[in-house]
């Protein structure tokens, strides 16, 4: 459907493997947690499009609604390769915003985001909105820490481990989580499947709550292809049975819904 | 030349007694119930939609991963999830009826019997136009071996629901087959009114660092434009002997791509895979042929099977 | 793990009784007659050459176009033109024979007894070190129905050209069949040594606006990355069945893509199309796989068919 | 094999759909009438790589070594519409000097070269070898004469022919061939199949010798695959039959060689 086309406004490396790009549109509201799929290319290679969390939007402070995104990515394939190449000014084909969000913690007594690698990208609107949130942060190495400090304009509570201790505690995210967290937390966690397996756990353990961002490889985005599948615990098996779509369903999901032994990782 | 015709007969085409104001559908499994892509597209100048494949149960389908990208194409193992007939004809037709297109169900089973019952309980249902049989799937009672690759067993599907409904009966083909001729006789015999081909062609990718499937059920089904001259080079073939309408399917991308499949002998065409591409791209193909017919001063009626010798 | 395997010996393969000093090998049509390439790769790196497929008499080929590239692929329409058995003896194997590298003749004939005709010239010739049959093509006899379709068939050719030689051989199926199996089992049992495949798979494209073919002979042979999945699943599904060594081929650019067949059931590879895009491929992924082989302490034999259930 | 990587020195718009671009390059010996194959993207689309004459060396004046190559090329699909998008300083993936090139004149009274569209560009490097030849070009608007200049530098007898009559005489080059032609004369023509089946007949006509630099699609271009056959005429067939190859045994061919009817125009 003939729409404005959205434009690039800047796409500027970050660091070594990481951008940052703002895409002009004047958006939908937009909730936390919430992603675009975009076309990388009017190629066929790759052929479909690359799903990207929605970071932050520009434009007048505080609003959902604004007049355009900003993505951060990391180059690790030819469609981000290809991305990092496209230039400020040209359209870009984007579609969303797509998915669910994170739902507002009321009523909880301490907010704890737990984020590893590119998962820092859909926290970043819901550590804006919340004050007082705490924010631990997991990487391999000092080189991916270059978007902590966009938190920690804003965060007090900034925690960062890296596994080569190059930055930050050495270790694992998941042991910070251990020492923070108390009853009457809320735990919204986003990184790899094996770091959100962890956190379920000790969220499980210690009978808190924990909101997870899922992420699958994604053909369309909109719950059309069923390719996105993850595996809900039975009793919350609905009457298509028990796969829930990240892009749809998700990508946020009650860490307490998902079969955590299906991913064969 | 037929210098006369009119913008709206330019585009129409008549398939199994049925009207589609334009020959661009969308195919079964890439286009949800419909709904989905509203936000997207304009429903309304579809010449059709073919919904994602229903069985009598609502199935839960397979474990992931279920897609994985290929050079121009992408594997699926969906496992056929889906609402199940029961579900689709209460929460799905009373959207899909109001829309200004023709609605076909593509339905799949284990047995010949659950085709029948499938096929049974959407018979009549308010503003469905026909049936899709997709008959590539294991047949349960043969050991697994899929309906679409044995003559024999794809006729029985086809007889059986075709002597069950009184909706016209379009019959999905496999190109996992030898000799496509063949099965579109089979089926013909067995009185389908149209056939639409291809559906994806079996494949596999591996992941190499940890020596394992890409897809949890280690092979899929391959679509995209990796596969359109397989899919055009069949939909030639099934023209050289079809007596009743074929439907091309296969990667189509573009106006250009749907027009490679009418030259070859399709009536109509189905989009898939491009549709999570570009949510747009069937109608923009509707608009892309409307400017060749246009420009050749033709119909999409003079060009089926119009290829030079 | 073999953590003890030395450089030669991680790549090494033995297939039809023939060492092979690394798994890659150039496949036949896509690599003239090895001189060609010369000036572009360093010929003795490879893991052997498969020439151009050869017959009886000298074959003028097919008119042109002959050649059309598609999504990630293309389609070839050569009609096996080549310079003849004879012709190939007397011009082109003083120039393999002298490289550091396996020479595979690729042979083909329109009668079993060409087949048998082309074997026997062959066999004994200094420098090479295999037959592969390409059984692909059109058995006049049999009203022009590829003998690589039909299991009796393929295993008269087969057995025809096994009883006349003492070379090993190598038969190359076609994936234009229903069930690739069936295949693999039918020339084993005609004493096969090894099975190489995929050929190309047939497929067409249409200029929409001359409405003809885009190759002279409409149908071609499709090829290249597009054809991939397609080719590993029909490697996988042989392995299940196969007693003898499989070479796989099918759209193979990279090591990594390369190492997707051996893990899913291979001894070797054949690299194509990708010749056409980087002469130095094969070169590259011998490269690659030896860059991985050491990374994974393992060899190239403990990799064949080791993909996890 | 290794070897130095080629760079792109230049790649400027020449106008609407026609770019130059200079290749650095330390060329082997080139013979005036050679073309090389260029990989335009090192992704899937478009796979192959795409066939582009040698237009000039650049260098050392007049010599037929240098230090690079100049390529003309026009926008036509997504081939060049890639290599139209690359950009100085860029490695290039080039293959060649292909093919044969076109044969010296000796003992000839006229060298009229015959050129329509993009079929200039092989004529080039002849035309500053030779002194005194007669250049026909062709095109079909004015819009596609903008490399004509280049030969004016040099040359005095160049006569243009525009379908629309928007640049030099109103119609087809091969009526100025009509004019020109005279026996004694030798022809180098390069252009669309129709125009070189017109010029063939013509030259036959006066007995004159034609030389003509076909184009057909290729995938490999040494030779290998096959692909890209023309029918020659059945008394020079060869032992691989009556077939040639465009790029290994041309691109360059006597006309009188060639079986103009069997083209499928
Ligand atoms: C909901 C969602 C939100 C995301 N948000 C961000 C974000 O904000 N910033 C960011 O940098 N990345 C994000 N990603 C991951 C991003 O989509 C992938 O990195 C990207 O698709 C890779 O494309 P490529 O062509 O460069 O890599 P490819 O060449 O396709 O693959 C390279 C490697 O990346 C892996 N990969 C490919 N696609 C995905 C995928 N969809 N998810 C996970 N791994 C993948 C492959 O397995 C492979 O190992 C998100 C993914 C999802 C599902
Ligand atoms: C020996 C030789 C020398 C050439 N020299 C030049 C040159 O110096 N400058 C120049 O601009 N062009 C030249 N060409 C033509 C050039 O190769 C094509 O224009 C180019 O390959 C088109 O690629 P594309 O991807 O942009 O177009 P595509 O998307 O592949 O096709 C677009 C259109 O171009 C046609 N086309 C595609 N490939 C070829 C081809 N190989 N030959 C002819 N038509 C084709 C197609 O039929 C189609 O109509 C030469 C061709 C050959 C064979
Ligand atoms: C994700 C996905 C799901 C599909 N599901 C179905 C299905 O339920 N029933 C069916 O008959 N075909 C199904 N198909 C096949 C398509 O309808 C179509 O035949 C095939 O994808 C080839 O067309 P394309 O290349 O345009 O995608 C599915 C395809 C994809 C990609
Ligand atoms: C131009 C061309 C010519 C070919 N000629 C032959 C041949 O003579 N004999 C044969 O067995 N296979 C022939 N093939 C098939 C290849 O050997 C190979 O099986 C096929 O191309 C798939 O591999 P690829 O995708 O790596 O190209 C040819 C392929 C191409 C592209
Ligand atoms: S990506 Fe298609 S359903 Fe989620
Ligand atoms: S392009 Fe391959 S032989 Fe000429």
């Amino acid at each position: 459907m003939e729409e404005k086309p959205k434009k690039i406004l800047y796409n500027r490396q970050a660091s070594a493997h990481y951008y940052r790009m703002g895409i002009s549109w004047a958006t939908p509201t937009i909730a936390p947690g919430q992603f675009v799929m975009v076309r990388v290319t009017d190629g066929l290679d790759p052929l479909l499009r690359r799903p990207f969390g929605i970071y932050n939007i520009l434009g007048p402070k505080g609003k959902s609604r604004g007049t355009g995104i900003e993505l951060l990515y990391k180059v690790v394939g030819k469609g981000t390769r290809i991305l990092s190449t496209r230039k400020p000014g040209d359209d870009i084909d984007v579609i969303g915003p797509l998915g669910d969000g994170f739902p507002y913690p009321s009523g909880f007594r301490k907010v704890i985001m737990v984020a590893g690698g590119m998962g820092l990208v859909p926290l970043y609107l819901m550590a804006k909105e919340l004050h007082g949130a705490t924010l631990l942060f997991g990487a391999r190495a000092r080189e991916e820490t270059v978007f902590i400090k966009d938190f920690r304009k804003f965060m007090r509570n900034v925690k960062v481990a890296t596994e080569d201790g190059s930055y930050g505690r050495k270790g694992l995210v998941t042991e910070l989580l251990e020492e923070e967290i108390s009853s009457g937390s809320v735990i919204y966690a986003c990184g790899p499947i094996g770091m959100l397996k962890q956190a379920s756990a000790i969220a499980r353990r210690a009978d808190v709550k924990c909101f997870v961002s899922l992420e699958r490889s994604m053909a369309c985005g909109i719950g059309v292809c069923l390719g996105c599948a993850v595996k809900s615990r039975p009793h919350k098996g609905s009457g298509s049975g028990v796969y829930r779509m990240v892009c749809s369903d998700g990508p946020v999901f009650d860490s307490a819904d998902i079969d955590w032994d299906s991913f064969n990782l | 030349m037929n210098k006369g015709v009119k913008k709206t007969s330019r585009l129409a085409v008549e398939i199994a007694g049925i009207r589609f104001k334009n020959p661009v559908l969308t195919a079964s499994g890439t286009f949800g119930y419909g709904s989905e892509y509203a936000p997207y597209t304009d429903l309304g100048r579809l010449g059709g939609i073919v919904v994602k494949g229903l069985s009598l149960e609502p199935r839960a389908g397979n474990p992931g991963p279920r897609t994985v990208e290929t050079p121009s194409g992408m594997l699926n193992a969906i496992g056929l999830q889906n609402v199940g007939v029961e579900s689709f004809i209460k929460e799905k037709m009373p959207f899909l009826r109001r829309l200004k297109t023709n609605v076909i169900a593509n339905i799949f089973g284990e047995t010949v019997e659950d085709y029948k019952e499938v096929a049974r309980r959407l018979d009549g249902v308010a503003g469905l136009t026909a049936l899709e049989i997709n008959i590539s799937c294991p047949n349960v009672k043969k050991g697994g071996i899929a309906f679409g690759v044995v003559p024999t067993e794809a006729h029985r599907v086809v007889s059986a629901v075709k002597s069950s409904v009184g909706l016209p009966v379009i019959t999905k083909l496999s190109p996992n087959v030898t000799d496509i001729r063949v099965m579109v006789k089979a089926v013909e015999e067995a009185g389908t009114d149209a056939v639409s081909l291809i559906n994806t062609i079996t494949g596999m990718a591996v992941d190499v660092e940890k020596r394992r499937a890409l897809l949890a059920t280690k092979t899929g089904g391959l679509s995209g434009p990796a596969i359109r001259p397989i899919a055009v080079r069949m939909v030639w073939e099934a023209a050289q002997v079809a007596t009743r309408p074929i439907i091309g399917i296969g990667g189509i991308m573009t106006a250009k791509d749907a027009l490679e499949f009418i030259i070859a002998g399709a009536s109509a065409v189905q989009i898939g895979t491009a549709n999570f591409v570009d949510p747009d791209s069937a109608v923009k193909a509707v608009d892309g042929i409307e400017e060749y017919l246009k420009r050749h001063r033709t119909s999409v009626k003079d060009l089926i099977g119009s290829l030079k010798a």
